[in-house]
């Protein structure tokens, strides 16, 4: 197994009456990339500035590749950090910025010169070197950040929220350019987000945070595809969460009907079982069958590629579809459709109820 | 909102004729003895210069360059502290311990000194009252509260994220005020220090309390000149005098500010 | 930042000391015809209060409420004006106007109100020189050019788009100022209305000069005191008196201030 | 045909040198719903703008039932705006916020009463009605400002990217609340954005619009399935657009091969054709065919419901695929693919090449 850098031993954080991380544990590995996922106030900024030093816990302890450092001051952790609104220097140039922790630790001037060049060139901002930071633009910003947080080599990256203040479509191309940078240089990355299509695209392992806890801890295929509460579930995905009685090891009975479930766990007779459903695993049917329920379909909204549809059961339930295109039939509000609800697309919930 | 420009402009007419009335007068001719004045001349201003009056233009200088630089050190810590407390009676403590001064005025200010400084309270080493020294901790004195406001207003406009992002990078804290916070809040020292040095360029009841007359600063002449030998266009043209000082330092510092990028 | 905060508290408990001091001298009693004083009385607390010396009180704070409110009225549409134009020059015009007699100091600028208050330059139709009037718009001029910066800054925090908004609501230019614009200028009016207040209870060379003797204020009874009969612990009464004034005011509008949600 | 309510004619406004908003001409009908779709700088916002009357045009005319309103001032134009930033007035309660544009108006007490009662349910702050904005969630102030545009029944609601304040889960709630007030109370309205899911799926028509023109306008669907040209193409859906020369009335050479390209008119044989496909449209393909291209796979990113795929054919073009789950075989980066486009999935276009 690969070696842990980064351990969190029951760690908690209070401000004031609030407690923004309970007791957390979290173990990260050598060269991995870890996403903390999760709402605002979710606690996961908290635990960033924890591991970065900048506020310390009111229990717990922090290590670092096995050492205490829970007292240890920031500029002594050695990390890199590059913040949500990348923080770079504005009374320094870009140049300067990147070369900003290497003169903190006094190399050589040849050396930084040397350093800072390649750092420069990894995020190809060769022609920015002497523009202030304010000239860039925010995804040169971004890279500025990055590099600036590379150059000296730190154990461990902490990105928090490094995308959130671009535009929707420079996000997707920083994205990709953050992994590949990551990956390149093989560093271990701890990184905070909101936006559970980051944490999917970007990170080795996932962990969903709520209320100070982690949640779920796994890899990105795992989270989505066996969240393990229903927090999970709606986080992650945006599932429908229906629930039914168990009437049988594989069969629940949910408005009026009988679900097939096909479930690694055999299920409780008579128990209330929560079950959800990925939009994408709902397909519409043309007519009547197994696992098929009748909804109304209460709003659609088109998005290209396909079409969301929201439709309410018989007893009120509300059932999230995302249909492909061409879609098998014109849909329009009002309408009664039917939904097939395969038996291997429910997820059965554990947990929070 | 126009409705509120016309007001603007009168204003600013009074304020314009108001230093326009005040150049005419420095181009007045002085008719010693008499309130009246004769016709243009620019013989006050040319006084101005004159060798009995250089040494109290040279001393204003240097005490208020003096004073600017004292006051900023001084005053740093204690804005960084206003600025950076977390804590709302700590704030408050700050405040009024340094705004108090400046609201118990000048006279009252300055006679505390006297009292100070005139070995009634401890004995000091050297004379201070009605020296140069003494003014100088006066001065230093009246100029802090404005100096306290305008630095921590420049402090606590940088985002503390600036200095965190410099301790991740390996910055000790006295490396992250040397390299960040300072370079940061050059604003805050550049108008503080301005605004300090031109005040008291004109400052006049500290130098003349504190001075007990064997400290002349521009001021107390222009005084001596109005008062004391009715001689206004003289007074008003040292006034000019103090103007063009002001306007000359703006104008550098502002042509500094620009030649470096922002 | 613990390396700043040592020297910050030197700083504040020299202020404190300071303070004490005075308050210290406040409480010693006077001998007269001595710099000498004697043991601890409150004869000089009450002397303030003494008939002689409430009208002077009460002068100085009719006289320093009508400044302020005069000053506002003045004062904000150039600060307005200073907050919104768009244009660099407009802006420089308008600080150096407004700037100049705040550099000029405290005795070029009263100088210059005494020609022309003194039926010099126009011919007024009332008496200006030496009477309350005079002393009133030499007080309002010394305070325009602080009242002007605050309720600048105030403004220049007030994002537009409130008043895009309320025009989108309909409001007309007249009710967006009246329904946005002043609302939310608020804390500037209250700040630059205490500063000046505050300021003005403590003026000394406008009623000194402008007055001529005839308009006493706090600082010119204090000076009278202090300088012409050496009654030091008297000044310092009086200061204490001018502190609590201050600090009462303060207190009273951090009370309404936090009445009021924000 | 419906009437038109709002009018552009030739509508210029510049900034200094910068020209925002370049002899635009478009008319919104009653009742409909429009998007101005585009990126940071693209004259969108100024577009409001000029309607809105918070800046004048720099020449045009703008025309609101007919009549001429290029010279009335905002508050004679009788809209309803609602700010990204919301501009909720700080020192007013929630009640006061939504009332100011009925006092403005004049109307009695009790009619105002009664009418700010209605928009608040409308929007369902019943409770808030005593709060400061400041005291409200993001979802709860964008509310207030959408009842205080509307309670008093403009003739046009203006919203300037009313959702991207909002946290992304959020978001997509308050987009199907939007669209569900602006149905009941069927008012014309212009939305202003630049994230393309939120305007394929709240409006009735979307002018895309680049460098201060509008480059294509059209229903969502149409926009989405025939782009006109590249950065449509590109701006909204992120295509492929493949660069080939036409050497048959329906055939392209791309990249070696051949493919079949299904268009409404046939490609005039040997000039240069750009053909755009959706991701989604790009299917992989197990073994040789028509239209089956083999490219080297680049990258991939794991989003759950489907894997994006970045592939590079032979000749150095991108292909971008979206790979729904389960995936039909296991995909690595520096693999050969096959990939499959159909040849009704592409769209020919025209316009800057």
């Amino acid at each position: 197994m690969t070696p842990t850098v980064v351990e969190l031993r029951g760690c908690t954080r209070d401000y004031g009456p609030v407690r923004a991380v309970d007791a957390l544990d979290l173990a990260v590995h050598e060269g991995e990339f870890l996403a903390l996922l999760g709402p605002s106030g979710c606690g996961k900024t908290t635990t960033l500035n924890l591991i970065a030093g900048f506020v310390p816990p009111t229990a717990g302890r922090i290590l670092i590749d096995g050492a205490d450092v829970t007292g240890r001051p920031p500029h002594l952790r050695g990390l890199g950090v590059v913040f949500q609104s990348y923080a770079l220097f504005p009374h320094l140039s870009v140049r300067e910025n990147v070369a900003f922790g290497l003169r903190e630790r006094r190399l050589p001037a040849a050396e930084i010169e040397r350093r800072v060049g390649d750092a420069i060139e990894l995020v190809r901002l060769d022609r920015a070197g002497r523009q202030r930071p304010a000239e860039l633009s925010g995804g040169m910003q971004q890279r500025v950040a990055l590099a600036r947080a590379l150059v000296y080599q730190p154990r461990v990256l902490l990105l928090d929220e490094p995308l959130a203040a671009l535009d929707r479509k420079l996000r997707e191309g920083m994205r990709d350019e953050l992994r590949a940078i990551q990956r390149s240089v093989g560093i271990t990355t701890i990184f905070v987000t909101h936006d559970q299509a980051e944490a999917l695209g970007l990170s080795d392992r996932i962990a969903v945070m709520h209320r100070g806890r982690i949640e779920q801890l796994g890899a990105p295929r795992e989270i989505y595809e066996h969240p393990a509460t229903r927090f999970v579930a709606d986080f992650v995905g945006a599932s429908t969460v229906l629930r039914g009685r168990a009437v049988a090891a594989d069969r629940v009975a949910v408005a009026g009907s009988t679900l097939v479930v096909t479930s690694v766990r055999p299920l409780a007779v008579g128990t209330d079982v929560e079950l959800a459903i990925r939009p994408e695993r709902v397909r519409l049917s043309t007519g009547p069958g197994d696992n098929v329920l009748e909804a109304r379909i209460e709003g659609l909204v088109y998005q290209g590629a396909q079409t969301e549809v929201t439709a309410r059961l018989s007893d009120g339930q509300r059932v999230l579809a995302s249909v492909g295109e061409p879609a098998p039939a014109r849909l329009a509000a009002g309408q009664t459709a039917r939904l097939h609800l395969p038996p291997d697309a429910f997820m059965v919930l554990v947990g929070d109820p | 909102m126009k409705l509120l420009l016309l007001p603007a402009l009168v204003v600013l007419a009074v304020f314009a004729a108001a230093l326009a009335a005040l150049f005419r007068w420095s181009l007045l001719e002085f008719i010693p003895g008499s309130l009246q004045t004769g016709g243009l001349t620019l013989a006050n201003l040319r006084g101005v210069l004159a060798p009995q009056y250089l040494g109290a233009i040279r001393d204003t200088v240097v005490l208020s360059a003096l004073t600017t630089v004292l006051t900023l050190v001084a005053a740093y810590p204690v804005a960084y502290a206003l600025a950076r407390t977390p804590s709302r009676r700590v704030r408050s403590a700050i405040l009024v311990l340094t705004l108090a001064p400046f609201f118990t005025g000048a006279i009252v200010r300055t006679y505390a000194w006297v009292l100070v400084l005139g070995n009634t309270v401890v004995t000091w080493p050297v004379p201070m009252l009605f020296t140069e020294r003494g003014v100088l901790v006066g001065l230093v004195h009246f100029s802090m509260p404005t100096m306290i406001l305008v630095l921590a207003a420049a402090l606590s406009h940088i985002d503390p994220v600036y200095e965190r992002a410099a301790a991740s990078l390996g910055a000790s804290p006295a490396r992250v005020f040397r390299r960040v916070t300072l370079p940061l809040s050059m604003p805050g020292i550049v108008s503080g220090g301005l605004i300090v040095f031109a005040w008291t360029l004109s400052a006049f009841p500290t130098p003349e309390l504190l001075g007990g007359g064997k400290v002349k600063m521009i001021a107390n002449v222009v005084k001596d000149l109005g008062l004391d030998s009715f001689n206004w266009p003289g007074a008003a043209a040292f006034a000019m005098l103090a103007l063009a000082l002001t306007l000359a330092l703006l104008t550098a510092l502002g042509r500094l500010a620009a030649g470096r990028p922002s």
